[in-house]
């Protein structure tokens, strides 16, 4: 389970958004929803453990993210705004360094099974740099096909997808909950996900001068 | 003492320019730090306290 | 272990389809070296003199040309924001990144030098000890270049930036490694600059990857 | 213990260091005005002349000291990036940046009084000197972490690249001047050292300590007055800032 407590996001002197509460249990997926510069990609990359809160902590199993790193991120999957994927390497490559890197690695059987499924069958072996946005994106959604992390932290995983391929990852995310995993992400559009789940609003609600607003209270 | 007049002081046994040349400069470079960072902090607060009274303005 | 290989693997790989910028590092060394004795004179006693710190100083400036790149490019596609997120340490996989980058733009230039140092009418043994003294001081410039990459990740400016806050710690390598050839030629036995060269590489491979670590932490967050 | 701790993290808060550091320079400044004025009067009138250099050495009653002070500072510097990094506090790293511009004009003194300390007595204005020379480096390292943390547009990742930079730069630093010598006794370079003079007497000794004790004060007291600045520059819209009495007019 995670879960957090008064988060909050300083970009330069604005602070984005405070006292952000949240958590996630086995089989639950969280929504966070927000316009444009309200601080979701910067949530998701606190929950990932990549940058440091302003304030307040987050907690995996109990136990701080910061003390429990390396166990943490044995246990998390997470796809960024960027998708990680090299131009030069072919889809197969791509996909095989990924899951090398990530601790997992994967025979050459697995992986291709994996890129048919997300619908890149024939694709394996072009160099990335041929493929369309979104069969890029694809490539990197097969990573979710040979995760075994319970947790997925997920930034706009449905961006650049037609319909075929929403129904698609909806179908894994689904099989993912169904699995007792946790699932976290942003999106601007709405999805039926099976399983429970909530969604978390993020809004600027602190004014751009903390000191002024001070001054006023006193004045 | 070593000078039997200021002539001699500053002549420096013929090594006046590398002598005066050092102890100037020293001085100088020294001098102009201090002339700098107090620039410095003079130009933060007058900027802060600029915005200080606009705020206040906007406030009255 | 499974990560450091996979990462040096894809980085081979990477360089492997460009090819071209290998090549250019090479041709860069090549044209500076050959530039000095346009510039000097042809009179071999000269040119033997000076061989060992042309050859020192080119190498040096050429596996800078490639330093920018080393961690730019995954920085972008969000590359390291996954290494960073692996179970394997991240200082595991940046040495993996730093071997990656020794074997395609270090190691060639140990096997080119040779070559180049004839036209510099270097002994064969002579040659020979430039060759190790190469052997022996890339890694330390790719090891010690892959901080200054880290820390100008991002930066305006950065690939100025970089030679300046880098090139300064190249010094000690540079001085022992032209230092070993020189001393060879002079008859004074090359052995103790290239034992210090190889203290600089025991140094550097237990500091650099940790100290490069940090400052990617600095610039992914 | 842990009291002292707390309290000393008290003082490393912005907040409180500010007045602090507003009420410390004044003094150091006095102290160093007064030892300068001490240390010029024992180098030009105490000291005797040399038999063999004239009145040229005179030089090293400054040449000496800024280099002391320049390789000091950088020690210094990277001693407050270590505590900035192992405690993350954010005085340490406005310390650094604090400080840094004072070492590169020391690293630039103790170069320029070398250079006109040797014209008149190697005959040239730059001998690659094993002292001379890791001076340079020293100045070129300034340089790079001044260039690096202003080239940071986000003060906190400025510092945090600063402190790695100013403790691989110490890391360095010896091995450098080492890896210098090295070179420059495998060249026979030149060989007169400006503090193996042989008249080394103890009024010189007394004159060059005094004026390193000068230029210590100096720094310190010019290095809290700049990290005032520094710390009213990244604090701006901090609350304390718009209470301090000096805002009020």
């Amino acid at each position: 389970m995670l879960s957090a407590h008064g988060l909050a996001c300083d970009r330069g002197d604005r602070r984005l958004f405070s006292a952000v509460d949240l958590s996630v249990s086995p089989g639950e997926w969280l929504q966070v929803e927000g316009a444009n510069g309200a601080g979701k990609t910067s949530l998701l990359r606190m929950l990932a453990g990549l940058s440091p809160a302003a304030d307040g902590h987050i907690e995996w199993e109990g136990q701080p993210i910061g003390e429990a790193r390396d166990d943490y991120h044995a246990r998390l999957l997470y796809l960024g705004h960027a998708p990680a994927i090299k131009e030069d390497l072919s889809a197969l490559e791509n996909l095989q360094t990924a899951a090398a890197v990530a601790g997992r690695p994967l025979d050459e059987a697995t992986a291709i099974a994996a890129l048919r499924r997300i619908g890149l069958k024939g694709r394996e072996d072009l160099p990335a740099r041929v493929l369309s946005q979104g069969q890029k994106r694809r490539v990197a959604l097969a990573r979710l096909l040979c995760s075994q992390a319970r947790l997925w932290i997920l930034d706009e995983p449905f961006v650049a997808l037609d319909v075929a391929a929403v129904t698609q990852l909806c179908g894994i995310l689904d099989e993912h909950l169904a699995r007792g995993g946790m699932l976290i992400f942003t999106s601007h559009q709405a999805v039926q996900l099976a399983g429970s789940g909530t969604t978390l609003k993020l809004s600027a609600a602190t004014p751009p001068r903390a000191g002024a607003e001070a001054r006023e209270v006193a004045a | 003492m070593n000078w039997g007049s200021a002539g001699e002081f500053f002549a420096m046994g013929g090594y006046g320019l590398y002598v005066w040349g050092s102890f100037g400069v020293t001085a100088a470079a020294l001098l102009i730090e201090v002339v700098l960072v107090r620039h410095r902090l003079a130009a933060v607060r007058r900027g802060l306290r600029r915005e200080l009274a606009a705020d206040r303005d906007t406030q009255d | 272990m499974n990560a450091f290989i996979a990462i040096v693997r894809r980085d081979l790989l990477l360089a492997a389809r460009r090819k071209s910028e290998v090549f250019t590092a090479l041709f860069f060394f090549m044209i500076v070296v050959s530039l000095f004795p346009l510039g000097i004179g042809p009179e071999t006693a000269m040119l033997r003199r000076i061989a060992p710190g042309v050859l020192w100083v080119a190498a040096l400036l050429a596996a800078m040309l490639s330093l920018n790149r080393l961690f730019a490019a995954d920085h972008q596609d969000g590359t390291l924001e996954q290494m960073s997120l692996s179970p394997t340490p991240l200082a595991v996989l940046v040495s993996g990144k730093v071997l990656a980058h020794w074997l395609t733009a270090g190691l060639p230039l140990v096997l080119l030098a040779p070559v180049i140092g004839l036209q510099f009418d270097l002994s064969a043994r002579a040659l020979g000890v430039l060759m190790i003294s190469l052997l022996l001081g890339t890694p330390v410039l790719s090891l010690v270049g892959a901080i200054g990459a880290a820390l100008t990740l991002g930066v305006r400016g950065g690939g100025v930036l970089l030679s300046l806050l880098v090139l300064p710690l190249y010094i000690p390598a540079l001085i022992f490694g032209a230092g070993a050839v020189e001393a060879d030629v002079a008859g004074l036995g090359a052995g103790g600059h290239l034992s210090l060269l190889g203290a600089l590489l025991a140094l550097g491979v237990f500091f650099a990857p940790w100290a490069a670590t940090a400052a990617l932490r600095i610039a992914l967050e | 213990m842990s009291q002292r701790l707390i309290n000393w993290f008290k003082f490393a808060s912005p907040a409180s260091f500010y007045p602090l550091a507003g009420k410390m320079w004044p003094w150091f400044a006095a102290l160093g005005t007064a030892l300068a004025a001490a240390g010029l009067w024992i180098s030009f009138f105490v000291a005797p002349t040399d038999f063999q250099q004239g009145e040229g050495y005179r030089i090293i009653f400054i040449h000496v000291p800024a280099s002391w002070m320049s390789m000091f500072i950088y020690c210094v510097m990277a001693f407050w990036a270590a505590i900035g990094i192992t405690f993350n506090t954010r005085l340490s790293g406005m310390m650094s940046s604090a400080l840094a511009p004072t070492g590169a004009l020391f690293a630039f003194l103790s170069l320029w009084t070398g250079a006109l300390w040797g014209k008149p007595m190697w005959g040239a204005w730059w001998v690659w000197d094993a002292r001379l020379t890791s001076e340079l480096i020293l100045f070129f390292l300034y340089i790079g972490y001044i260039a690096l943390t202003a080239a940071i547009d986000d003060p906190r990742r400025a510092d945090k690249a600063g402190a790695i930079v100013a403790l691989v730069g110490v890391v360095n630093v010896p091995i450098i001047y080492f890896s210098v010598k090295w070179w420059n006794t495998l060249h026979q370079g030149a060989s007169v050292s400006m503090t193996k003079a042989p008249t080394m007497a103890t009024t010189m000794l007394w004159g060059m300590l005094i004026m390193a004790l000068a230029f210590w004060m100096y720094s310190i007291a010019i290095a809290l007055y700049r990290v005032r600045a520094i710390i009213l520059e990244r604090e701006r819209h901090a609350t304390w800032v718009a209470e301090l009495p000096e805002m009020q007019r």
